[in-house]
C-alpha cells in the first residue's frame, strides 16, 4: 500500500500545528527581539481553560451544536490567554525592556515555570479529556484519511497568516510594531506609544495562542499541565528554520518541519535499510534544521540583512 | 532516638518519593497516596511494633524523575532517618537512588520500578513488589501469540526505561512462543503525534500492535489508529492500565488489550473495600497505588514480626514475607523480585477494563 | 613613488543597485590619499572591499604589489596591514578605551591557550607590552590618559573618532583607511585632526581617507579620487581636481 | 529602562572583594575548607551532597561562561558536553564493558572527547547568531541526547534509555573514595571526599577563567561580543576564537559530566534534557553573566534554592494553616520560578554582575 | 509667550552631569542655533527636548509642561526630533520609513502629498524607496532622517547635526531647506559643527561649553564675536 500520501497529509497536520504556535512567537519576536518561551504555556493555558468551558457548557444541556460550542469555549479562552498575555508583558517583560538580551530569556523561563505549577495546581495532575463531541468520522481523499478538526486546523493556520501579514505589513500599527522593534526610542519620537504597541503584540500572539490550544487539544483530545513545552519548543523551532520575526516564514518553517518529522518517522528505517529507525525522527528533523540554517543563516524567508559596515 | 506522640507512640517515619511534579506527577501522587492510605489504616488499627504502640508517618518527596534529584532525596530520607523508603516509581530514578539506600543500609521497596537491573545488583536491602519487564514482557509476549493469535508484530516504544524495558522483554517473548515482529516503530515519552509511525505501521499490515509506554501516549495512540483507519489489536502494559486512558481514548478504547501484575482487584479478599475507601478519599485510582499500598502493608507487617525497625532486621523479614495484599498474593524471591506473581490481562469495553485472563508467571 | 594598494576593476553590485563599476585606483606608499564623492556614489563600499568586508563581484587587488585575493577574511587583510575605521563609528562600546586600543594589538600578540593557562613569563611580559603600547597610542593620538579606563560610550563623539584611530593603528598597518574622521567635529577639531594624520603619514603609514569637508581635504591630501555614481570620474592632485568641472558639477557645487 | 539599577550589590561588590582580599579572606577560606565538616556535622549528608552539586554546577556555569558570558554565544545545548564527560566515564569504567580505567586518566579524557565534540558542533555554526545560535545549539543538545538514549541498538554501545549502572567511584590505587576515610577521629564519607575533589575542579577553574579573561584571547572574546564586524577587522580570527570557547567551555562540561557518573554511580539519558541546559544558562545569567563570582553565586543559588524551599515549605504551610493547602511541590517549583523572575526585574543584569555589565545597564 | 521655554535644565548621566542648568527660549517661527565643541552637551539638551532622556529644571512646550508628556506624545503636539546618529529604522523600506514620520498624522490626502513632496525633494530618496534604510550609505540615512521629520509637520523641528555626512552640494541644500522650512512658520532649534553656516541662517543663538550656556544673543553678532570665531569657526 502506498502510504506516501497519508505521510505528506500527517506532516501537513503537524506542520499546521506547529505554524499555528509559531505564528505567535515569530510575532512576538519580531516586535520584542524577545524569545517568548512561556508562549507554549499560553497555549496550554488555552487548551484548559476551552476544556474547562466546553465542560461547564455541556453542563448545561444547550441546544447547540458540538462546532457551536467550541467555538464559544474559544471565545471564553480568548479574552483569558489575552489578559494573561498582557500580564505577562506587563510585570515580567515590559520592566526588562533595554535590559541585556538574556534578562528576558530568564524571566520567560521563569513564567513557564510558574505557569505550568499554577495549571496543575487549578486543573491537577491528570491528562484533561477534550470532550468528545466533534465529529470523529474520517474523512477520505485518494488512500489518506484526515478528521473534520485537521482541516480546520490547516485552513485556520493559512487564513490567520495572511490575516496576520496584511496586519503587520499593511496597517499603521503594524508598521509601528516593526518601528519599535527596531529601536522603541526612535519610535517613540515618532509618536509611537511603544507600550501600547508591545502590548497589543502581545495580545494578538496569545489570542493566537489560545485558537491554537483550543486546536491541539481538540485534535489529540487532551490537554495536560506540561504539554506547551515541547509544542512551544517544537513551534520556536520552526519560527527560526521560516527566519525568526518572519510571519510567513512562521507558516513555512511549521509546514517543513511537520512534513519532515513525518518523512523522517516514516522513512528513515527504509532509507538506511532498517539501520537507523524512528527514534531517530528528532534528529533527522534537527539536522535538516541545521543544515539549512548553516546554508542559510537567517532562515528560510529570513529578512534581507540590513546590516552594513 | 525517634520521638513519640503525645499519646505515647512512637513515630514511625516512612519515606516515599516519586515525580510528583511533571508529566508523570498523577501516577507519583497516586503512588504516595497508596502509602498514605495503608498509614492511615495502620494507624487506626492502632499498630504495634515489639508491643510498643507505633504511629506511622509519611515523608513524601519529589524526585522530579531526575536521576539526580532521586539520589538528593534518597540521601535526604538517609539524613532524616526514616526507616524505610516506598518508591521510587520509575526505574531511572530508582537505580542510582537505590545505591545509596544500600550504603546506608534503609529497606526499599518499589512499587512500579520495572526494570530487571534494579534487583540484579544483588542489594539485600531492595524489593519490588510489581513484576519485572522480564515477567510481563513474557507473559504479555505469549498471550499476544497464543490468545490473540497475532502471528505479524508490530511494537513501538516510548524510548524511556520502562518503554523500551517491557517492549524488549515483549519481542523475545514473542519471537519464541512463535510470533514475527515485522516493524518496531519508536516514539517519545513527550509525544502526541503518532500519525508518520501508525502511517507505516498500516503499510505493514500487521495483526497485533504493541505499546510499550504510558496512558499519556497510549491513549491518544489508540485515537490516531482509529482515525487512521488502522485496525490492528492495540496491547500494551501496566502503563496504559489505566482509568485515565479510558477516560482519555474514549470510544478508541474499546477493545485495547492491557495487563496488569496481580489479580483483579475485585476477585481479592480485600480488593473491593481497598477501592472504596481509596476511592472516596483520592478519586480514582490511577495505577500504582494498589502497589504502594501493599509495599507499605508489608512493610509494617515485617517490622511487626522483626519487633524493631531496625533495617537490617526488618530485611531479613521482608524476604520472607507471604502476604495477601489487594493486588495478589506477595512473596519475595531471593533477589527481591515478586516469586511467582500472578499477570492478568485486561480488555477495555465500554469505559471498564475487563478481565481476559490471570495468568501465573514463573 | 612606489603603488601601496592597486585597484583594478572593482565592481560591486547590491540588487538593483551597481555600487562600484569597474573601479580602477592606485594608492602610493607613503601619502595621504583623499576619496571624495557625493553621497552614495560608492565611497564606503570601496572601503568595503579594501578591507575585505564585502567580497567584490569582479576585480583583484594588490598591496605592495602582492595579491590580495578577493575572496581574503578580513582578519587576513587586517594581517597583511590594512586597518580600518568605521562611517558609524565600531567602537567596542562597554569595553574601555585602553582595551579597545588592546584589541587591536592581537594580532601582534603571541601568548596562545597554554601560556594563559599556565601564565607563563612570556605571556605575563606580552601582556605588559601590550598594555605599554596601548598608553603609547592613546597618547600618540591625542587622548587624555584620564580617557584611558572610561568606557568607549562614555567619550565624546570627536573622542571616539580618534579612540577608532588609536585602535586601528594599534595592527600596526602599513595602509589606514579612515571613512570620514571628521564628521560631527568643528573646525578646531579637525585641525587637531588634521595634524594628527600628518603625523601619521609622516611616520610611515599611508592614510587613504573618505572626507566630504572639502577644505579639509584640499589642504590635506596629497592626491585625490573622485567617485560618482560608482565610477572614479577624476583623480589627480587637489588643485587639479578643484577645477574639474565634472567634479563641480557632481560634487562640489557652488563651494569650489 | 525602567527597571531598578543595580545599585545595591555592585556598591557592595567592592566590600566582599575587600573581605575576600583582607584577612577576612583567610577566614573564608577556612570556612569553605571546613564546610563539608560543619555541614554534615549540623546539617547531615544530604547537604553535603547538595554541596557537591553546588560544586559540580559550578564547573559547568564557569565552562557555559565561557562561551555566552565571554564570547556572547547564547548556547542552549551546552549539557550535551556534560553528557559526553558523563558517557565517555561510564564506559571506561564500570561493568558495561568491564573497563575499569583509572578515573584520573579517564576525566581527562573525558574533557579532551567534550572539547573535541564542542569544537565539531560549533563549527558549522559559526556564522549564526542570537537567537539561531541558540536553536541550533539546542538542536545539538538533543541529538547527542537522542544518540545516548537510542544507541543500544544495533550495537548495544551507552545502553539506551536503561542508562549505565555501577560506574567505578574515584579511587587512588586500591582505595575507594565510597569507603570512606577515617582521619582519626574524624570520618569523611563518600561526598565529603568528593567535595575536596570538586572544590579543587573548581578553583582550578576560576583560576583558569580569570587568566582567559585577562589574556589577548580574553579580550578578542569580549570584542567579538561586543561587536563581531568590528572584531573582525582587528584582526582578530572570529571564526578560530569562537571555536574555541566552544571547545573550552565544554571540556568544563567534560570533567563535570565524568564527575557527575562516578559521583552518582550511574547515567542515563534522562539526566541530560534540555532543561538542564536552560538550568545551567539561567546560573549564568542569573547570577551575572561574564563575571567570575556572580556565576558562582548563580550556580550556588540555583541548586539550594529548590532543596530550601523543600525543607520549608510543608512545615510552614502546616504551621500557617494546620495543614497542607496547596501541593507542596507545585509551590516549591512555583516559588522558584518566581524567584526567577524577581531576580531579573530587581537586578537585571544579575545578582552579582561584572563593572562592565553594571556600566551597561545604567546606559540605557 | 515663548514656543518653548527651558529653564535651568539639566541632564545626568549616572554621576556625570552633562547639562548643568541651561535656559533657552525658541519663539514661534523661529530659527534658533545651538553651537559648542564635542561634548558640551547638545546632543543631550536636545534628547532631554525631545523626551528621550530624564531630565531636571522646567521645560514648557506650546503652554504645556513637557514633564509631564511622554516622549511619544511631543510629536503629536508638534514637536520633532531629529535625533543625532539619523535614528532610522533599517529593516523598515524608505517609504515606510518616510510613514512613520506621519504616525501621528491622519489626514490621509496630505500625508500623500507631503510624501511626494519629500521625494521630490530627495530624488535620491524617492529611486530608493523600495530600499531597506539600513542599506543606504550615510549620506542617503541623513537625507531620509530629515525628510521623515518633516513627514511630521512640526511647529518645532529640533534638528541635531542634519548635514553631518553629507556632501558640499548637499549641504547648501540642507541649509536653503532650513530656512525655508522657518520662513513657514515652523520655529527651528539647530545643532550644528558647521558652525559658521548655522550662524548665517539663524536669527538667534546659543553657544555651550561644558553643559553650561555661555555665550547667547542674535546669530549675526555671535558670528563676529572674536571668542566664537576663535573657537568654532576656525579662524
Ligand atoms: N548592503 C547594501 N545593500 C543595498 N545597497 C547598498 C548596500 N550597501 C550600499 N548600498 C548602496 O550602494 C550605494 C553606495 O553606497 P556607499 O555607502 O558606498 O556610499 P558612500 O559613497 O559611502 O556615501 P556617503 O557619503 O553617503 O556615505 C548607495 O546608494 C547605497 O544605497
Ligand atoms: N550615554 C552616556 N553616558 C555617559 N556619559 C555620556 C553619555 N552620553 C554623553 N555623555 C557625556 O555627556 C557629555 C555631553 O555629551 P553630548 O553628547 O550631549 O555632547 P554634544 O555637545 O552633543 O557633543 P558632540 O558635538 O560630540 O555631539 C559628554 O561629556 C559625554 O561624554
Ligand atoms: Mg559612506
Ligand atoms: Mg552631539
Amino acid at each position: 500500500m502506498d502510504v506516501l500520501p497519508q505521510q505528506l497529509l500527517n506532516g501537513l497536520i503537524l506542520g499546521s500545528i506547529y505554524a499555528l504556535i509559531a505564528l505567535g512567537y515569530t510575532l512576538v519576536y519580531g516586535i520584542l527581539g524577545l524569545i517568548n518561551f512561556a508562549h507554549g504555556e499560553v497555549v496550554m493555558i488555552g487548551a484548559m481553560v476551552t476544556i474547562s468551558a466546553l465542560s461547564w457548557l455541556l453542563g448545561m444541556h444547550l441546544p447547540l451544536s458540538p462546532v457551536m460550542l467550541v467555538a464559544f469555549s474559544l471565545l471564553m479562552a480568548i479574552p483569558v490567554c489575552a489578559l494573561l498575555g498582557m500580564g505577562i508583558e506587563r510585570f515580567a517583560y515590559r520592566p526588562l525592556r533595554g535590559a541585556p538580551r538574556l534578562a528576558p530569556l530568564i524571566t520567560a523561563i521563569g513564567v513557564s515555570i510558574v505557569l505550568q505549577n499554577v495549571a496543575m495546581m487549578i486543573w491537577g495532575r491528570q491528562y484533561i479529556p477534550f470532550p468528545a463531541i466533534l465529529p470523529s468520522e474520517p474523512i477520505h481523499i485518494g488512500s489518506a484519511t484526515f478528521l473534520p478538526v485537521q482541516g480546520v486546523i490547516i485552513v485556520l493556520s493559512a487564513v490567520l497568516m495572511g490575516a496576520l501579514l496584511l496586519l503587520v505589513h499593511r496597517t499603521k500599527l503594524g508598521r509601528a510594531m516593526r518601528a519599535a522593534a527596531q529601536s522603541p526610542s526612535v519610535a517613540r519620537l515618532m509618536g509611537v506609544s511603544v507600550d501600547r504597541v508591545v502590548a497589543s503584540a502581545f495580545v494578538i500572539g496569545s489570542v493566537l495562542a489560545a485558537v491554537a490550544g483550543v486546536m491541539v487539544s481538540a485534535n489529540y483530545g487532551q490537554a495536560h499541565a506540561y504539554m506547551g513545552f515541547m509544542l512551544g519548543l517544537k513551534a520556536f523551532s520552526a519560527a527560526v528554520l521560516g527566519g525568526i520575526g518572519n510571519l510567513a516564514g512562521a507558516v513555512v518553517g511549521g509546514l517543513l518541519l511537520g512534513i519532515i518529522e513525518s518523512l523522517g518517522a516514516g522513512y528513515i528505517g527504509d532509507l538506511t535499510g532498517g539501520f537507523l529507525g524512528s527514534q531517530y525522527q528528532d534528529v533527522f528533523a534537527f539536522l535538516v534544521l541545521i543544515i539549512v540554517l548553516v546554508f542559510r543563516p537567517s532562515g528560510l524567508l529570513g529578512e534581507r540583512s540590513a546590516d552594513r559596515p | 532516638t525517634p520521638s513519640t506522640t503525645p499519646d505515647g507512640k512512637r513515630i514511625i517515619v516512612i519515606g516515599h518519593a516519586a515525580p510528583l511534579t511533571g508529566t508523570q506527577a498523577h501516577i507519583g501522587k497516586d503512588n504516595e497516596n497508596g502509602v498514605r492510605l495503608a498509614i492511615a489504616d495502620l494507624n487506626a488499627k492502632g499498630f504495634k511494633i515489639g508491643d510498643a504502640p507505633v504511629h506511622f508517618e509519611l515523608d513524601s518527596q519529589d524526585d522530579q524523575a531526575d536521576p539526580r534529584m532521586a539520589t538528593t532525596v534518597a540521601q535526604k530520607f538517609v539524613d532524616d532517618g526514616v526507616q524505610a523508603v516506598i518508591g521510587h516509581l520509575n526505574s531511572g530514578t530508582t537505580m542510582p537512588a537505590s545505591r545509596v539506600y544500600n550504603s546506608a543500609g534503609i529497606v526499599e521497596i518499589s512499587p512500579s520500578a520495572t526494570t530487571p537491573r534494579y534487583t540484579q545488583q544483588g542489594f539485600k536491602n531492595a524489593f519490588r513488589v510489581m513484576a519485572n519487564d522480564i515477567q510481563q514482557g513474557r507473559v504479555l509476549g505469549e498471550f499476544a501469540v497464543d490468545d490473540l493469535g497475532a502471528k505479524q508484530i508490530a511494537i513501538i516504544d516510548d524510548r524511556t526505561a520502562y518503554g523500551q524495558g517491557l517492549a524488549d522483554e515483549f519481542e523475545k517473548a514473542a519471537k519464541a512462543a512463535g510470533g514475527k515482529i515485522i516493524v518496531r516503530e519508536y516514539t517519545s515519552d513527550k509525544a502526541s503525534d503518532f500519525t508518520a509511525i501508525l502511517t507505516k505501521i498500516k503499510g505493514e499490515k500487521p495483526d497485533l500492535l504493541f505499546f510499550g509506554g504510558m496512558d499519556g501516549q497510549g491513549a491518544p495512540m489508540a485515537k490516531q489508529m482509529q482515525a487512521l483507519g488502522l485496525k490492528t489489536q492495540l496491547l500494551g502494559g501496566d502503563g496504559i492500565h489505566t482509568a485515565e486512558f479510558m477516560k482519555l481514548a474514549a470510544q478508541a478504547a474499546d477493545g485495547v488489550v492491557a495487563s496488569l501484575p496481580g489479580r483483579p482487584l475485585e476477585t481479592l479478599a480485600n480488593g473491593p473495600a481497598f477501592k472504596q475507601r481509596f476511592e472516596t478519599q483520592y478519586g480514582k485510582i490511577q495505577l500504582y497505588a494498589p502497589y504502594s499500598y501493599d509495599a507499605m502493608m508489608i512493610l509494617a507487617q515485617a517490622m511487626q514480626r522483626a519487633g524493631s525497625t531496625e533495617p537490617a532486621k526488618v530485611q531479613q523479614e521482608l524476604a520472607k514475607t507471604d502476604y495477601n495484599g489487594v493486588t495478589s498474593r506477595i512473596r519475595f524471591d531471593a533477589k527481591g523480585d515478586l516469586a511467582q506473581g500472578a499477570i492478568t490481562v485486561y480488555r477495555a469495553q465500554d469505559g471498564q477494563w475487563q478481565v481476559l485472563k490471570t495468568i501465573e508467571s514463573q | 613613488m612606489t603603488e601601496l594598494l592597486q585597484l583594478r576593476g572593482i565592481s560591486k553590485r547590491f540588487g538593483g543597485v551597481q555600487a562600484l563599476k569597474g573601479m580602477d585606483l592606485c594608492i602610493p606608499e607613503g601619502t595621504i590619499y583623499g576619496v571624495i564623492g557625493p553621497n552614495g556614489a560608492g565611497k564606503t563600499t570601496l572601503f568595503n572591499i579594501i578591507t575585505g568586508m564585502y567580497h567584490a563581484d569582479t576585480g583583484s587587488r594588490l598591496l605592495a604589489g602582492e595579491p590580495l585575493p578577493l575572496t581574503l577574511k578580513p582578519y587576513a587583510i587586517v594581517e597583511r596591514g590594512i586597518a580600518r575605521t568605521f562611517q558609524n563609528i565600531r567602537l567596542f562600546h562597554f569595553m574601555s578605551a585602553l582595551e579597545n586600543i588592546m584589541v587591536g594589538c592581537h594580532r601582534h600578540a603571541r601568548a596562545g591557550l597554554f601560556a594563559t593557562l599556565l601564565n607563563t613569563r612570556a605571556a605575563r611580559a606580552e601582556e605588559a607590552s601590550i598594555r605599554a603600547r596601548a598608553y603609547e597610542l592613546l597618547d600618540y593620538v591625542g587622548l587624555p590618559r584620564s580617557a584611558a579606563l572610561r568606557l568607549a560610550n562614555e567619550l565624546s563623539y570627536g573622542d571616539q573618532r580618534r579612540l577608532e584611530i588609536a585602535r586601528a593603528l594599534a595592527t600596526r598597518p602599513r595602509l589606514l583607511a579612515l571613512d570620514e574622521p571628521a564628521a560631527g567635529m568643528n573646525p578646531t577639531e579637525t585641525e587637531a585632526l588634521r595634524s594628527l594624520l600628518t603625523r601619521i603619514r609622516n611616520d610611515g603609514i599611508t592614510v587613504v581617507l573618505i572626507e566630504h569637508d572639502v577644505k579639509l581635504m584640499m589642504s590635506l591630501c596629497d592626491r585625490l579620487a573622485v567617485l560618482d555614481f560608482g565610477e572614479l570620474i577624476a583623480e589627480g592632485e587637489p588643485a587639479a581636481i578643484r577645477q574639474d568641472p565634472r567634479v563641480i558639477q557632481a560634487y562640489l557645487g557652488g563651494e569650489a | 529602562m525602567s527597571g531598578v539599577k543595580p545599585r545595591g550589590l555592585s556598591r557592595l561588590s567592592p566590600a566582599i572583594m575587600a573581605l575576600a582580599t583582607g584577612r577576612a579572606r583567610w577566614l573564608l577560606l577556612a570556612l569553605l575548607v571546613s564546610a563539608p565538616f560543619w555541614t554534615g556535622a549540623l546539617l547531615g549528608s544530604y547537604w553535603v551532597r547538595i554541596l557537591d552539586y553546588c560544586l559540580l554546577y559550578a564547573i559547568l556555569a564557569l565552562g557555559l561562561n565561557i562561551v555566552v558570558g565571554y564570547a556572547g554565544l547564547l548556547d542552549l545545548g551546552f549539557i550535551a558536553f556534560y553528557a559526553v564527560g558523563a558517557y565517555v566515564f561510564a564506559l571506561l569504567a564500570s561493568p558495561h564493558w568491564d573497563l575499569h580505567w583509572t578515573p584520573w586518566l579517564v576525566l581527562p579524557l573525558a574533557a579532551a572527547v567534550a572539547a573535541f565534540v564542542g569544537a565539531m558542533l560549533g563549527a558549522p555554526t559559526l556564522r549564526l547568531r542570537g537567537d539561531y545560535l541558540a536553536i541550533v545549539t539546542l538542536g545539538f543538545g538533543e541529538i547527542v541526547r537522542l544518540f545516548m538514549n537510542n544507541l543500544d541498538r544495533p550495537i548495544n554501545i551507552t545502553n539506551g534509555p536503561q542508562g549505565i549502572s555501577g560506574i567505578d567511584p574515584l579511587s587512588i590505587g586500591s582505595w575507594r573514595f565510597d569507603q570512606g576515610l577515617e582521619l582519626g577521629v574524624v570520618n569523611l564519607v563518600s561526598a565529603q571526599l568528593y567535595f575536596y575533589v570538586l572544590l579543587v575542579l573548581v578553583v582550578a577553574a576560576v583560576v583558569a577563567c580569570r587568566r582567559l579573561e585577562n589574556s589577548r584571547i580574553g579580550r578578542a572574546w569580549v570584542a567579538i561580543r561586543e561587536d563581531e564586524v568590528a572584531a573582525t577587522a582587528m584582526g582578530i580570527n572570529t571564526r578560530n576564537m569562537k571555536l574555541l570557547a566552544f571547545a573550552m567551555g565544554a571540556s568544563f562540561g567534560g570533567i563535570g559530566g565524568g564527575l557527575f557518573a562516578s559521583f552518582q554511580g550511574f547515567v542515563s539519558p534522562e539526566s541530560f534534557t534540555l532543561m538542564e541546559s536552560v538550568m545551567v544558562l539561567c546560573m549564568v545569567v542569573l547570577g551575572g553573566m561574564g563575571h567570575i563570582p556572580g556565576v558562582l553565586l548563580g550556580a550556588f543559588l540555583l541548586t539550594i534554592t529548590p532543596e530550601i524551599l523543600r525543607e520549608v515549605i510543608s512545615p510552614l504551610q502546616q504551621a500557617a494553616f494546620g495543614h497542607q493547602v496547596v501541593d507542596p511541590e507545585n509551590l516549591r517549583m512555583l516559588l522558584f520560578g518566581l524567584s526567577m523572575i524577581l531576580v531579573m526585574l530587581y537586578r537585571p543584569g544579575g545578582l552579582w554582575p561584572s563593572a562592565r555589565r553594571a556600566k551597561e545597564l545604567e546606559h540605557d | 509667550m515663548s514656543l518653548l521655554s527651558v529653564r535651568d535644565l539639566t541632564v545626568h548621566y549616572g554621576g556625570i552631569e552633562a547639562v548643568r542648568g541651561i535656559s533657552l527660549d525658541v519663539q514661534a517661527g523661529e530659527l534658533v542655533s545651538l553651537i559648542g565643541a564635542n561634548g558640551a552637551g547638545k546632543t543631550s539638551t536636545m534628547g532631554a527636548l525631545g523626551g528621550l532622556l530624564k531630565a531636571g529644571g522646567s521645560l514648557t512646550y506650546d503652554g504645556v509642561n513637557l514633564a509631564r508628556l511622554p516622549a511619544h506624545e511631543r510629536v503629536g503636539r508638534g514637536l520633532a526630533l531629529v535625533p543625532e546618529g539619523r535614528g532610522i529604522f533599517a529593516k523598515l523600506t524608505v517609504l515606510e520609513n518616510l510613514q512613520m514620520g506621519a504616525y501621528c498624522r491622519n489626514d490621509r490626502g496630505q500625508i500623500a502629498r507631503d510624501l511626494a513632496d519629500q521625494l521630490a525633494q530627495f530624488p535620491r530618496l524617492a529611486e530608493r524607496r523600495g530600499q531597506l534604510a539600513g542599506t543606504l550609505s550615510g549620506g542617503e540615512q541623513q537625507m531620509l532622517a530629515i525628510a521623515r521629520a518633516l513627514m511630521s509637520r512640526p511647529k518645532l523641528l529640533l534638528l541635531d547635526e542634519p548635514s553631518m555626512g553629507l556632501a558640499p552640494i548637499l549641504v547648501e541644500q540642507i541649509f536653503t531647506l532650513i530656512q525655508r522650512i522657518a520662513s513657514e512658520g515652523v520655529a527651528v532649534l539647530l545643532v550644528e559643527q558647521n558652525a559658521r553656516q548655522a550662524l548665517e541662517i539663524a536669527q538667534r543663538a546659543y553657544v555651550m561649553e561644558s553643559g553650561l550656556i555661555t555665550l547667547s544673543g542674535e546669530a549675526k553678532a555671535l558670528a563676529a564675536d572674536p571668542r566664537v570665531r576663535a573657537a568654532y569657526l576656525g579662524h
